[in-house]
């Protein structure tokens, strides 16, 4: 009697584990395909550009983000490889003028403040801290969202329980932070909300 | 809170050089024709919903606010003005002690009083605490027109309902400027808040105060210049000027008591 | 095996012992918490390049320079552009968050006919047909003077109508002077900068009077006394070096009243029909004036002295939105500005040099109480966005029975209700829009205002419409016409002047007109935010000024209007009421959507629709804070809210506009408008 | 239980076999006629609180110069009063006076109504529930909201353990052998569980009072103190304590009233009032001193001159008279003489000014410091709750009667009832009519 009672309590804790730890996760996030497969390798490595050759800053340094169509355009006007993907790209958003509505991984909340002049510029943090190797990626892994507070699963980072996460990994403001204390860089609330 | 050296001799010295700025104000109350410019670019610079029908002067959303004074003589002897009243940047500020989750901090190199209304979840207790009612409780979620919400500034996040905010100096001016002189490779940036900017008669004097040489600087340490309720030793950063003795009155409650006060207010 | 109720719940009971260990309940609270940061339903501005658009502002006429902050495409603020001659780097509160307008809730989107959705093309077929079938035409500007109301004019002239203007109560006092200067008087504007004592009759000139701040800006570190004598402790009375608390409607009473110190005292200037105005004066004691006015006589005595003796000195009339003089009130302040020697001096009444003539056959304007009562068949109204106050009887008098009433407006406000078809045109921002002279300046001044935004497709500009009219019409060289081809004439005109010079917003620099190479040159900076601005007045002797009241009737009337200000019946429960208006909250235009900061979140302004009472007049009536009252006066009435506030005179109502119902209260029956008026208050 | 439609008098069988052996109980339908209105109280309660959950504070009257309103202030009443759970586990547990045995369960039922009412009010009154634990993860320790959270979060699942075990011994539960075990287990525990909560609650009392003390923006609430705390910690805790055992005495008379039964023994009364009675004596001499030194220096520092508080109608001196003597003299005098305490009635109205006093003094607390100026042109304000407030604290006040009633009904609140059920009346007695 025991042991049936107690089989069954673990049952159920193993039950609850799993669901938790694996299917938890799962159902949280929801997969989206980007709009284009973009091939990052192609261009830092093969044709040997900088991250900053596409993702600039205005004048006023600001960051401009993810490049607009009128900058794929400068090299991209006529297809320049054969690829389904360059064909797509010349033809659905460059010849109409289209802007690709990219779902950007790193996108923070309009509640933070983030300025890449800041951190490159003064602080001569690489690019890779934060983006990993994103830059010389061949593939677009797709865009994950969480379904309760709409933020990219990038933000949380891979690990649902965010232990033994790699430097790149997780946006939130513990990371940040983090990174701020082995620094010693003094960023009030103010430094980064709005 | 304050910078301590750094503890890894590896990171880059970001710190080092940063400057401590004090920003602050001086407000001629001899100038304020009461026009409120200050109070509409305000509400437009922060992102503030037209009222709703419901919202009343007393659970309105006036970061930067204007209010009518008097001598409280009798009319037609009366000399009155007015007061335009931000958030004091008190350099001790009694809302940041209070809050019970750190939603409210001064800024360690601005010396800006900041409330994160992400962080804040609507207790009220820094209102209650703030002698100059600078604080305003989001009682409703902010709603706009069909459309003007394009006219947001993206530089300031929209506040939701259940929240405290209140006057930050324009902080997203202030990033601006950081952004900027990040590119432009120094830390000597000002910048200029909206409601300086605004001002029709040039009442408002912004600065830092850390900067001895900054008009700001000097105009605080003029005698006609004055802080509200000096007193309660909150050290604001708001100083207000005047060479009319009676709006110097102002800044404290009439010791000598004035049993008048509120008569025929309310009869 | 059964499956029993005890070992469902030996099951649950683990499940729920091990969910502490699962990140479900952690990560749960932690993203319901960024839900609530992020409320789907709340705006998220989109981030861009920050850009700025010069343009100027023509929400009223005093023509401030601005410019437009965009992201993108979006304008998200304004900001006041630094130097601008006519603005001088100021804005008044409306104009900051004007940009929003275009999103107003009242927003016409469609124009419309009976009620209906309809083409602004059938709209302008119904016009053309009236027009055919003998029905007078008439177009009242609300905003004469630019180039597009040489359009009007022209239409008006071919369809053998008439070009109506609305009084401009900043222009009222300015007439008067010309009045008495006779025929071929120039035109003049008040050279505030320069006056060392402005004596001002309620006009607001700290708080709305033209541009915003801009005497606190003159006369900063000048010793420049302001006088003010008003009815109201409004901001302007407030911040006055002296001011006169004097009784409602009695601003001719102390015209006369100075004017008979300045007399006697033999401190007047040397003008002409001193001896009819004389015998005038003869019948305002100072003791009289002291008691319509409710001042001391001293007081009056003394303040004579003091323009006299603190010149140069000049009165200031007019209304603004202090509520209209009447038009002997307007001519007794006249005759004072004569007496202290202002008219055609600087820091006084300037002559302003004549702008270069529009082109031929244009209708002449017909000031609104001019015409023919009952005469109009088809009606263009283009009403102003913001800032007029005119009550809409003072129009229906003038219509026909079966009239035709076309509103042209981006908003669904105002007049609309009067009016049979609405044609929907772009709001502020939306289409070039022009900025004339503004009323009262020493010098002409142009200035565009180009558009920032796109308008909607269904908008059509007033210009354009006229257009439709004018092709169904047949009225020939009008079908082609738009604003843009009015402006270029306009800039060809002062081009060929080669007066004044041409101020760029942009990159805050000033160039001469006579350095500009073409007018399309010209044209081509205005249409890029700039401002004309002419030379200034070559120095000229004074015109020769004759007194008013030569004839016996005319200084009657006069004295009517100073002996017996207030019109209505009197007696028991009677009120006088002063309209307490300020830019923004008047009747037919749109209030800008965060103008409630200014009233409805903060007590800075009266709010639209309130009655302002000392609690003892209130006490009086039995009345409450809050009460919603009936304010009666003879043939017109308004529901208001009741306000207390100790400022306010006892026996006086102060009525902050809401509705043009208001405004009727002070379109009174006695010819011209009135500032106060006799009302009851009864219990709504 | 059942699930299927039974008859009221089937319902009414099974319903008595949960009321504990031996007790009196009213009728099943009686019992339903009872609770029916305060069902109707907690709806109306729900429903107002949806309304600010999906609309926003805006739809009750507090503003911003009003952001403690009605809410706050008897919440903080309400948790005063509670004071009498933890103090009465002081008196049993701690200084081990067994005549406190007589109460104790009712008393602890009461301290976990207050403080579960309390919070589900703030649960409302806060803009953003959701985000409550951010004061669990991020907390600023020099906030003494921090430490009122932490306090009254740890306190409210303290009185739930106390609680358990009481609910436990109903007559049913104690069918099930485990549940006796647990039961037997927890309740050698209690002394440690009551300690802890003397101790949370000690605390937390304090700061509620150190809350309005430390506001050096309005003088009229400012305190000057003891290291970080200001002398109101100490007043909050003393006042809370005094009245704690006066809420009990009018509870329990309240319940005997209702039900016409006797439930304690007279002596208990007299032990509470003689308590409440010292208690209040050492609050009230230190409340003056505390005011003396607050009027005569602490404010006149802030640069407030002390008549300027009483200034503005209807806070006269009449406010700090009615404080300090009518409720709080005048009840200690009553309540210290021996004579006096001999006398039911005195007892009644002994406690019941007590009770008001520490109702009035939070009130003055939080809605006073509100409704004055600090600003040389400032204006006295009014703030007049609207429905919705009300009706959300309606809601818990239902609450917490429809729990009370139902602990009442179906556990041993009270375990001196059964026995003087069966004893005859004691000659002196007249307190139950």
């Amino acid at each position: 009697m025991i042991n049936r009672s107690l089989l069954l309590f673990v049952a159920g804790a193993a039950v609850m584990l799993l669901a938790g730890w694996v299917a938890f996760p799962r159902a949280l996030y929801r997969q989206v395909a980007q709009p284009l497969d973009f091939d990052h390798k192609a261009h830092t490595v093969t044709a040997e550009m900088e991250c900053l050759s596409c993702h600039e800053y205005r004048y006023d340094g600001t960051f401009a983000g993810i490049p607009k169509i009128d900058n794929c355009a400068l090299c991209h006007s006529e297809p320049l490889g054969e690829t389904e993907n360059e064909r797509k790209l010349v033809d659905e958003y460059i010849t109409p003028g289209k802007e690709i509505p990219w779902l950007v991984y790193s996108r923070q909340p309009i509640n933070t403040r983030f300025s890449h002049s800041v951190h490159t510029e003064r602080a001569k943090v690489e690019c890779e801290r934060c983006h990993g190797d994103h830059g010389k990626s061949e593939t677009l892994r797709p865009y994950e969202y969480n379904l309760v507070s709409g933020y990219s699963r990038d933000i949380w980072g891979p690990s649902i329980s965010r232990l033994r996460r790699q430097p790149h990994q997780g946006m939130k403001m513990d990371d940040c932070m983090g990174c701020h204390q082995e620094r010693g860089a003094v960023a009030g609330c103010l430094g980064c909300h709005r | 809170m304050m910078a301590n050296t750094p503890n890894t001799a590896t990171a880059a010295p970001v710190q080092e050089n940063r400057k401590i700025r004090r920003f602050g104000m001086v407000i001629n109350l001899d100038n304020c024709t009461g026009c409120g410019s200050c109070m509409m670019t305000c509400a437009v610079e922060n992102n503030c919903a037209p009222a709703k029908e419901k919202i009343t002067d007393r659970t309105g959303i006036t970061l930067m606010r204007v209010f009518p004074v008097n001598d409280r003589q009798p009319m037609p002897v009366r000399q009155a003005g007015f007061v335009p009243m931000p958030c004091m940047q008190c350099e001790d500020p009694p809302c940041e002690l209070v809050c019970p989750q750190q939603a409210v901090e001064l800024d360690p190199l601005s010396g800006i009083v900041d409330q994160m209304p992400q962080r804040c979840f609507g207790c009220r207790y820094c209102m209650a605490a703030c002698p100059y009612h600078a604080r305003y409780f989001n009682w409703y979620d902010p709603e706009w027109p069909k459309g003007m919400e394009q006219t947001l500034n993206p530089a300031v996040a929209p506040r939701m309902r259940g929240v405290v905010e209140k006057c930050d100096f324009c902080h997203g001016r202030l990033h601006l400027a950081e952004d900027q002189a990040a590119i432009d490779g120094n830390d000597d940036y000002t910048y200029t808040p909206a409601c300086v900017e605004a001002c029709p008669t040039q009442a408002i004097v912004f600065g830092d105060l850390n900067d001895e040489d900054s008009e700001v600087s000097q105009l605080a340490k003029d005698p006609n210049s004055f802080r509200f309720l000096a007193k309660l030793g909150t050290e604001p950063k708001v100083y207000y000027y005047s060479e009319h003795e009676w709006r110097r009155n102002l800044a404290e409650r009439d010791m000598n008591g004035n049993a008048s006060r509120n008569e025929g207010k309310e009869a | 095996m059964a499956i029993t109720r005890r070992d469902l719940l030996l099951f649950g009971g683990g499940s729920v012992a091990a969910l502490p260990f699962t990140p479900i309940p952690y990560k749960l609270l932690d993203d319901v918490s960024i839900w609530t940061q992020n409320f789907p339903w709340l705006p998220v501005p989109v981030p861009g390049e920050i850009t700025l658009a010069s343009t100027t502002c023509t929400l009223c006429p005093a023509g401030c320079g601005l410019k437009v902050r965009r992201v993108n495409t979006r304008p998200i603020g304004i900001t006041p552009a630094a130097g601008h001659p006519v603005s001088r780097g100021t804005l008044c509160p409306l104009a900051f968050g004007a940009h929003q307008l275009a999103w107003h809730p009242l927003r016409l989107r469609q124009s419309r006919m009976n009620g209906q959705d309809a083409e602004p093309a059938a709209i302008a077929a119904k016009v053309a047909e009236a027009v055919g079938a003998g029905k007078k035409f008439a177009i009242l500007d609300e905003r004469p003077g630019r180039a597009v109301s040489s359009l009007y004019r022209q239409a008006a002239a071919k369809a053998g109508g008439v070009y109506l203007t609305p009084r401009l109560e900043e222009e009222a006092p300015l007439a008067a002077i010309r009045a008495l200067c006779g025929e071929g008087a120039p035109e003049f504007g008040f050279d505030l900068e320069h006056a060392r004592t402005v004596l001002s009759f309620g006009a607001p000139l700290l708080d709305g009077w033209g541009v915003p701040g801009a005497m606190k800006l003159h006369w900063k570190g000048r010793e420049t006394a302001f006088i003010h004598a008003g009815s109201r402790f409004s901001p302007t009375a407030q911040l006055a070096a002296k001011w006169l608390p004097i009784l409602p409607g009695s601003e001719a009473a102390l015209a006369l009243g100075l004017a008979r110190v300045l007399v006697d005292e033999g401190l007047a200037a040397k003008v002409n029909g001193l001896d009819h105005y004389r015998a005038l004066l003869n019948q305002m004691p100072l003791n009289r004036a002291a008691e319509i006015t409710g001042l001391k006589a001293e007081t009056i005595a003394e303040t004579a002295r003091r323009l006299q003796a603190e010149g140069p000195a000049v009165a200031v009339g007019g209304g603004d939105l202090a509520g209209p003089l009447g038009r002997e009130t307007e001519a007794a302040i006249a005759a004072l500005n004569a007496l202290l020697g202002a008219v055609g001096r600087e820091g006084g009444l300037v002559a302003r040099r004549a702008l270069a003539a529009d082109a031929a056959d244009l209708a002449p304007a017909t000031p609104l109480e001019e015409a023919d009562a009952g005469s109009i068949g088809v009606l263009l109204v283009e009403a102003a966005t913001a800032g007029t106050a005119r009550p809409w009887k003072s129009i229906a008098a003038k219509l026909a029975e079966d009239a035709l009433v076309v509103l042209l407006s981006p908003y669904n406000s105002g007049y609309a209700t009067f009016a049979q078809a609405q044609v929907a045109t772009p709001a502020f921002l939306e289409s070039l829009e022009e900025a004339p002279t503004a009323p009262g300046a020493a010098r002409h001044s142009f200035a565009l205002a180009p558009a920032v935004l796109e308008a909607p497709e269904t908008a059509v500009a007033p210009a354009e419409f006229l257009a439709l009219v004018a092709a169904e019409a047949g009225w020939a060289g009008l079908s082609e016409a738009t604003t843009e081809s009015a402006c270029r004439a306009r800039a060809a005109a002062i081009h060929a002047s080669k007066r004044g010079s041409v101020f760029s917003i942009e990159d805050a620099s000033e160039t001469k007109v006579s350095e500009i190479g073409s007018a399309d040159e010209l044209y081509s900076k205005l249409a890029a935010g700039a401002v004309w601005v002419d030379d200034a007045p070559a120095a000229a002797a004074p015109p020769a000024v004759t007194l008013p009241g030569a004839a016996e009737g005319e200084r009657q009337r006069m004295l009517t209007a100073a002996t017996a200000p207030v019109h209505g019946p009197g007696g028991e429960g009677a009120l006088v009421a002063i309209p307490a208006a300020w830019t923004g909250n008047t009747a037919s235009g749109v209030r800008v959507p965060l103008a409630g900061k200014l009233d409805q979140e903060s007590l800075l302004r009266a709010l639209p629709g309130e009655a302002l009472i000392h609690p003892a007049t209130a006490q009086r009536f039995r009345l409450k804070q809050g009460a919603r009252v009936r304010v009666e006066a003879p043939d017109a009435q308004y529901l208001a809210t009741v306000r207390f506030s100790d400022a306010v005179m006892q026996g006086v109502v102060e009525i902050s506009p809401g509705e043009t119902e208001a405004l009727d209260l002070f379109a009174s029956t006695h010819g011209g408008a009135s500032r106060a008026v006799r009302v009851r208050l009864g219990r709504a | 239980m059942t699930g299927t439609i039974t008859k009221p008098a089937a319902i009414a069988t099974v319903e008595k076999k949960w009321i504990v052996r031996g007790h009196e109980r009213c009728s099943t339908a009686r019992f339903m006629g009872w609770l029916a209105p305060w069902i109707g109280l907690l709806l109306l309660g729900l429903y107002a609180t949806y309304l600010c959950f999906r609309y926003g504070l805006g739809e009750t009257h507090l503003d911003n110069r009003f952001g403690f309103g009605l809410w706050i202030f008897l919440d903080l009443a309400v948790i005063a009063l509670g004071a009498g759970a933890f103090f009465s586990g002081f008196l049993l547990y701690i200084l081990k006076w067994k005549e406190i045995k007589a109460v104790i369960n009712s008393a602890v039922v009461l301290g976990f109504l207050c403080y579960s009412g309390a919070v589900a009010v703030l649960a409302v009154d806060v803009g953003q529930p959701l985000r409550a634990w951010f004061t669990f993860w991020h907390p600023n320790t020099h906030s003494m909201l921090t430490e009122v959270t932490f306090c009254i979060t740890v306190y409210l699942v303290v009185l739930t353990i106390e609680y358990l075990p009481i609910i436990l011994k109903n007559r049913k539960f104690k069918s099930i052998p485990s549940f006796l075990v647990f039961e037997w287990e927890l309740h050698k525990l209690m002394p440690v569980f009551a300690g802890v909560g003397v101790f949370l609650s000690f605390f937390h009392q304090g700061s509620l009072g150190g809350l309005f003390g430390v506001m050096r923006g309005r003088p009229f609430a400012f305190r000057e103190g003891f290291s970080i705390w200001p002398t109101t910690f100490f007043l909050f805790v003393l006042s809370a304590a005094a009245v704690g055992p006066s809420f009990i005495i009018l509870t329990t008379k309240l319940v005997e009233k209702i039900t016409g039964k006797r439930l304690v023994k007279q002596d208990i009364y007299r032990v509470l009032a003689k308590t409440t009675g010292v208690l209040l004596t050492v609050y009230v001499a230190l409340k003056s001193l505390d005011t003396l030194l607050w009027l005569n220096s602490t404010s006149i520092r802030a640069g407030v001159a002390p008549w300027e508080f009483y200034e503005f109608r209807p806070f006269g001196h009449a406010t700090l008279f009615t404080e300090i003597v009518i409720f709080g003299m005048i009840p200690a005098l009553l309540l210290l003489s021996r004579r006096l305490r001999e006398r039911p009635g005195v007892i009644t109205l002994g406690a019941v000014l007590a009770c008001l006093g520490v109702v009035f003094n939070r009130f003055v607390m939080t809605i006073q410091t509100l409704a004055l100026p600090t600003l040389s042109f400032d204006e006295f304000m009014i703030y007049l709750p609207n429905w919705v407030e009300y009706a959300v604290f309606g809601g818990v006040i239902a609450y917490a009667v429809i729990v009370y009633s139902l602990s009442y009904r179906y556990l041993n609140l009270f375990p001196q009832e059964m026995e003087l059920q069966l004893a005859p009346k004691e000659v002196n007695d007249v307190s139950v009519r």
